[in-house]
């Protein structure tokens, strides 16, 4: 099993989503996280003072899949992800050992649907 | 009021208790001090404004509405005192005022128990208002400086123009045309305003799926709507009251019909969402109050407390239908001020032919009283005139801004929020917020009819 | 007030300065205005319950509380109208008002000075306080239909029935009792009826552990709480001044009392809850001011300004004390309504037996003013005639409608929110809010006492 | 104001329009009711106060600042009410008033028309602002403790004392200082203990760089800081027009001038925070506002409203550049208390001598009215005179306050938040905050030069 | 040693950090997350449209330990977490090959507790 | 490939950044997390009850870099994080078998930086 961790556009999400049901991908976990990249960031200015801000908004999804799943799911995540602009962002892949549902206790591949 | 004798007498002798101008001129100081508490409460009604449509936006274009609602009051006082009020209370013919305009000591004045700076500042607070109404309909995508300008154009000519006709002496109250405070004069024309907006301005990107079907954008804080809702229903007791421009025995009477209705909004949309959504939807609890202040607006001098609890209900069931109707026309209204101000102020401007009662309209009377259908005819006069003026101006006026400026803000802008792109500024530092709208309404997957055909029970 | 000679002249020539109604009733405007902006302030006070009530629950539950404050004032102006009004203030014996019912222009009103109009929404705004006492002290876990009926019963008879005893000139008021504003007559009612309803629904899941401890239960917006705070405050300029129901000469003394008794409600809630808990907890310091002004409610015209500082710093140490002895109780009051409305209803009540001052009090006098024990005696029968009957009547009514409906929402419910649950809409949308409780107060570790005994220090 | 001959006679009837307390003098009911109304809506600029301040710092020091503020009314009531009142209004010489400590009804009184307890009232409204200004300007850093003691001893001495020379019959009053309404009386007194209190104080951290630059600290809630203008706003509704101390026919335009010079102040901030960085900055806009009704505060009652815009704009365009000057000084005001109450009430006081109008100032003129340098003189006396003595008395009292208690919290405290360090309390609980700053304002990366050119283009 | 993550309630986490006290599991870190399982949504309604909310507030929870504790670890989340119902959450199983203490700069197995 | 996580004190994240930016290390993914560990909470009081806060906030801090960055990178965290007090943090070392670039579909060490 792997455990695909990734890092996209606030906005995309409901891509993402979309494409992941298209792909019979339907659990994920998601983060609201701030991101630090290629990307340039924007000016604001508050009181007088114009400053940057180089840590934008992201979103960050954690989704389990076992091994066969693997593609599809990263295809359906850059599907609905990519932009073709800097910030689009990235998608990691961890080796998942074990995965337990706490409903049932079911182990491994039966557990991570 | 007619007077005979001994009351005569004792009026004169009352009318003593008042401060005298070097002039000579003698004004009403009790008059004078409730016209500019009145005064003080409609300004007030700008925070109002503010928060009930901040709390129905997004996060991310908090700053950008507050701006707009805060900077509001200046800009039309500058119009208003320029051009404004000269055109609106100027001397003048059946259409429009020719004189008073750069307001001063000597402007013109349709009353004279208070002095003219007063009436001045209890205008100039009404004229803001009718241009915040425009604000939360074309919230989350209109670039500021096209709001700017249309909203100083439309506090500097239009909203003069009808009001005019209406309070300024012009045709439509030579013909009898009655609108207390100002359902038309005000709110309809702030609506009409709104609704050609929206027209050239388009929905908000994701509103309206490619099926038709509607998403519900949430607005990003209920508690600041509510505390808007509080604070315009507070400076409602202003707004209608404050109108008499004089404290007479009549004031407590308007002061209770505003309540009653507002009262009797509620109920309505309360009792309409709760059907509708099996919820009692506090968003439509907001309107449905304000749709009854709204709607008793223009009635509220004329009709006697039993009347404006009927006339207040109808607006709050009203202003729920209306909401839906403009969803399914897609015509995106964030805050629903087109319900609530156009649909209700058209609707409070017809309840004075309905419900007028003759002892309190100077015996004239409503249809439900006996008058028959000529003051409802009237009224039905004014609405027309005074939409479709304010309709065609207030759409040329957009087209041209928009052919100058430009309306709306970029995609990326209205996706990432106005409050980067036009402000600069965000609404909320250090609040972890999430920018995407799924947060929120989910949305539709066509794709896979059965996980959404599983989304029913509620658990948790 | 007595008058002789030249004076009862100059009152005549005075007494000019009014509007006659067609009638030939007169009435004096400036009474008439006074109690109008008074009674705007008192509704807008329907805000400030509303924020102190969000602010001391949890995120999960806001738009519920909310919703709550924003209906109550549209469900008592119903409900006082209909029946209310008649029978607090219709002519009738000692015990209970029995005409005068579907309040019009011909209502009976004990007050000549004003208009019925104006007496009515003055009253109207008070019946609407006492409604929303009870939504803070049963937040977070009754169903919102169960509060929606208890509210119009309640205001409909209940508050009227011993507000006919108090200020409808009933028997209580023939005793001699004093509650200028309402301490007894809003404050208390509204706590016992709390009380009654915290009794029959038990305290809040995770409120008190199985050992009998008991968990903070941490409000999520200590700003809205505090706003909340100051419209209270704000609003309260209208309810005990404008109770005078004339601008005379007293009323300054009245608003200078309040004043006063809240500062040193203030106070005192600081340094208790600071001696307490070594820091200065600005949840109790807004009680203490409430507190104060509560007690100040029943006295504030009675008693010099030196008095009313005393007893708002009795008003500031008790709350604090009794917020601490409820929950030893476990009876779970999320906001402090019981201490603020209740306990200090009850003190202010007394404080008119104890300091009342012979010069302003017609000559009678309180204990402490060599009036001995007689007011303080008639002062107690009315807390206890009062309590006896709200106590009761309410608990009936808590019971009945807990039979019918349910009083309280599932187990499910109260985890997830009010606000998924009573009302399908969230207050925050997009915020990334913690639910669970753990973020505020720890919970106990019984199993694990080395770690609890590290947990000392002040780190970051 | 010169009577002749039948108008005399008129107002001699006119006052008989009043209510006559048992001792024989006689008040105008009319203006009593004015000086209350004022006197609420100058005490509910506390709750403006507190959020603008509330709403500018971080969130990790919001229950500290809103304790602050929702305390300050109390502390200042206790300390005016020993103290304060007599040194101020009490008789006594040209330097301070020496009679009428422990304020009761027999305490000495400027005016005759409204009760004294009126008087006071509205006086505590004020002292309680004087206060608050303050503590803006040492938010996020400052023991509260210190602040208290601070605010008490200010309160009871050092506001009273100025106040005294200015409007308690002093010296500088003799020599014709006008400062109607307090531009320097309030504002600047408050702003020069601001002052002192941020130069013993020190920045906050992390606000300056090591290389002098400075960095953005933003503010946590911008609707929170924009309900606070909108207060304040509507507070100062009561604060100009209510120093008229009776409502007479210059009310409406002291009203007027107001409003015009807070709407210029507005237009003035957002055209230079346009101009520079490119955005209309919504917290110099309501800087601008402040600014601007700060400046027309001194000459409200004096000018015309043509040139209350100017003196407004002015103020407005001023807030601006002194926001970046003081930045530049390393002087930290989270707020921008300096630029608002200091610096523009010196600009308020000093348009008195500019812009006077001598049929509105009993025939004096300011400079621009053809009265020469003879104003403009007396009037940058009274600011030198006022400026170095509360300069001086607040510096030594900061100081002493500092040797005994400190001043400052520990750094720990300063990171961890005040909410958790001083008030055991956080403002926000379940929320997620982000607790760095870096989410907001980025760091200076010196070591990276690249990166930071990068950062230019403004995406999502 | 492994990292532990484990998606559960928001309600049940004062019941998991119990257990794990109890199971002598003193450290953690905790994110606020949203997740999307089996778990049915929820419907709300503004402003007159219904709409569904599938993506529920959950909590995530990791923890690092060494290999001994694995199971002792797994066993108190599943105690404090389990309810038997749908949306109970999942356990996730990462191999951890370092772990360093910032404030000592200890490494591996001594750093982790 | 590793997988860089750290949690660290919120007020040091700053300094974190500017060590890690010293180190050519600019890509990074931030996330509010609360923590539980050795550092003992405060005490806050509210309505009469005194309470303790033992869920911290920190931040958690994730990284991917290529095997030969790991070390300047756990050292320019070290830098910017310690304190010496308890409650620095730990960073915690993961096997990223794969990382991919959503922009432009790069894989591996390419997609890292
Ligand atoms: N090596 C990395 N480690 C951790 N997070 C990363 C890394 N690279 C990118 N990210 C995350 O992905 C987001 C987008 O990265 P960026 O470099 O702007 O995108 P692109 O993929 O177009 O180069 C960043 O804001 C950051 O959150
Ligand atoms: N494969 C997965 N990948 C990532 N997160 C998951 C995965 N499966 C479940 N989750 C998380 O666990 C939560 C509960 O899952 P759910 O399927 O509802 O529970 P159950 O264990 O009862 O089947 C989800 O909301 C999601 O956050
Ligand atoms: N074994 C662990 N698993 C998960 N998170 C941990 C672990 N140990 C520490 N942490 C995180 O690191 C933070 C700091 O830990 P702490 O033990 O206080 O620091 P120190 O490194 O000084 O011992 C904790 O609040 C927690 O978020």
């Amino acid at each position: 099993m792997k455990m695909i961790v990734a890092i996209i556009q606030p906005a995309k999400l409901p891509d993402v989503k979309n494409a992941l049901f298209a792909a019979d991908v339907r659990k994920m976990t998601v983060t609201n996280v701030i991101g630090c990249g290629q990307q340039a960031g924007y000016t604001e200015s508050y009181r007088g003072s114009v400053f940057e801000i180089n840590l934008l908004k992201k979103v960050r999804i954690e989704i389990a899949v076992n091994d066969d799943f693997v593609k599809p799911t990263v295809d359906a995540i850059i599907k609905g992800a990519r932009t073709g602009n800097i910030g689009d962002g990235k998608i990691f892949i961890l080796d998942l050992p074990e995965c337990i549902r706490i409903r049932t206790g079911e182990q491994g591949q039966d557990a991570i649907g | 009021m007619k007077m005979h004798g001994r009351k005569a007498l004792l009026l004169i002798l009352a009318s003593f208790c008042a401060v005298f101008a070097e002039d000579g001129t003698q004004y009403n100081m009790v008059d004078t001090m409730w016209v500019l508490i009145a005064g003080f409460l409609v300004f007030f009604m700008n925070a109002g404004f503010a928060f009930v449509e901040a709390g129905f936006c997004r996060a991310k274009n908090v700053v950008n509405i507050l701006a707009k609602n805060f900077m509001v009051f200046a800009l039309a006082a500058i119009a208003f005192w320029a051009l404004g009020y000269g055109l609106m209370f100027g001397k003048g013919g059946a259409i429009i005022g020719t004189d008073s305009f750069l307001f001063s000591s000597t402007a013109n004045s349709p009353v004279t128990n208070i002095p003219v700076f007063a009436f001045f500042f209890f205008q100039l607070a009404f004229a803001a208002a009718g241009c915040s109404i425009i604000s939360g309909a074309v919230a989350e995508r209109i670039k500021l400086i096209s709001f700017i300008i249309f909203g100083i154009v439309m506090v500097a000519v239009i909203y003069p123009l009808t009001g005019h006709w209406i309070w300024g002496g012009g045709w439509l109250s030579s013909l009898g045309f009655h609108d207390f405070a100002g359902s038309t004069a005000v709110h309809s024309v702030g609506g009409w305003c709104a609704l050609t907006g929206i027209l050239i301005l388009g929905p908000r990107m994701g509103k309206y799926r490619a099926d038709g079907s509607q998403r519900a954008i949430l607005g990003h804080s209920i508690p600041l709507a509510t505390l808007g809702g509080f604070i315009l229903w507070f400076g409602w007791f202003g707004f209608n009251p404050g109108s008499q421009l004089a404290m007479d025995e009549n004031v407590p009477r308007i002061a209770l019909t505003t309540a009653l209705a507002s009262c009797a909004g509620i109920i309505g949309g309360m009792a309409v969402s709760w059907r509708i959504s099996k919820k009692p939807d506090l968003s439509m609890v907001i309107n449905g109050c304000l749709a009854g202040l709204v709607a008793i607006t223009a009635p509220c001098a004329v009709v006697t407390p039993a009347a404006s609890i009927l006339i207040g209900l109808i607006a709050g069931i009203i202003v729920v239908y209306s909401v839906m109707f403009f969803d399914k026309l897609k015509i995106d209204d964030p805050v629903g001020a087109l319900s609530v101000h156009l649909v209700n102020g058209i609707w409070g401007t017809l309840a004075v032919g309905l419900f007028a009662a003759p002892e309190l309209f100077g015996g004239k009377a409503g249809l439900f009283y006996g008058g028959g259908f000529k003051q409802l005819g009237i009224q039905l006069t004014g609405i027309a005139a005074t939409g479709t003026t304010v309709f065609i101006l207030s759409f040329l006026l957009w087209s041209i801004i928009k052919s100058i400026f430009g309306l709306r803000v970029s995609h990326e802008e209205e996706i990432g929020g106005l409050d980067v792109g036009e402000m600069g500024l965000e609404g909320y530092s250090g609040f972890q917020i999430f920018t995407t709208e799924d947060i929120g309404p989910s949305i539709s997957f066509e794709s896979s009819k059965t996980a959404r055909n599983k989304v029913q029970e509620v658990v948790r």
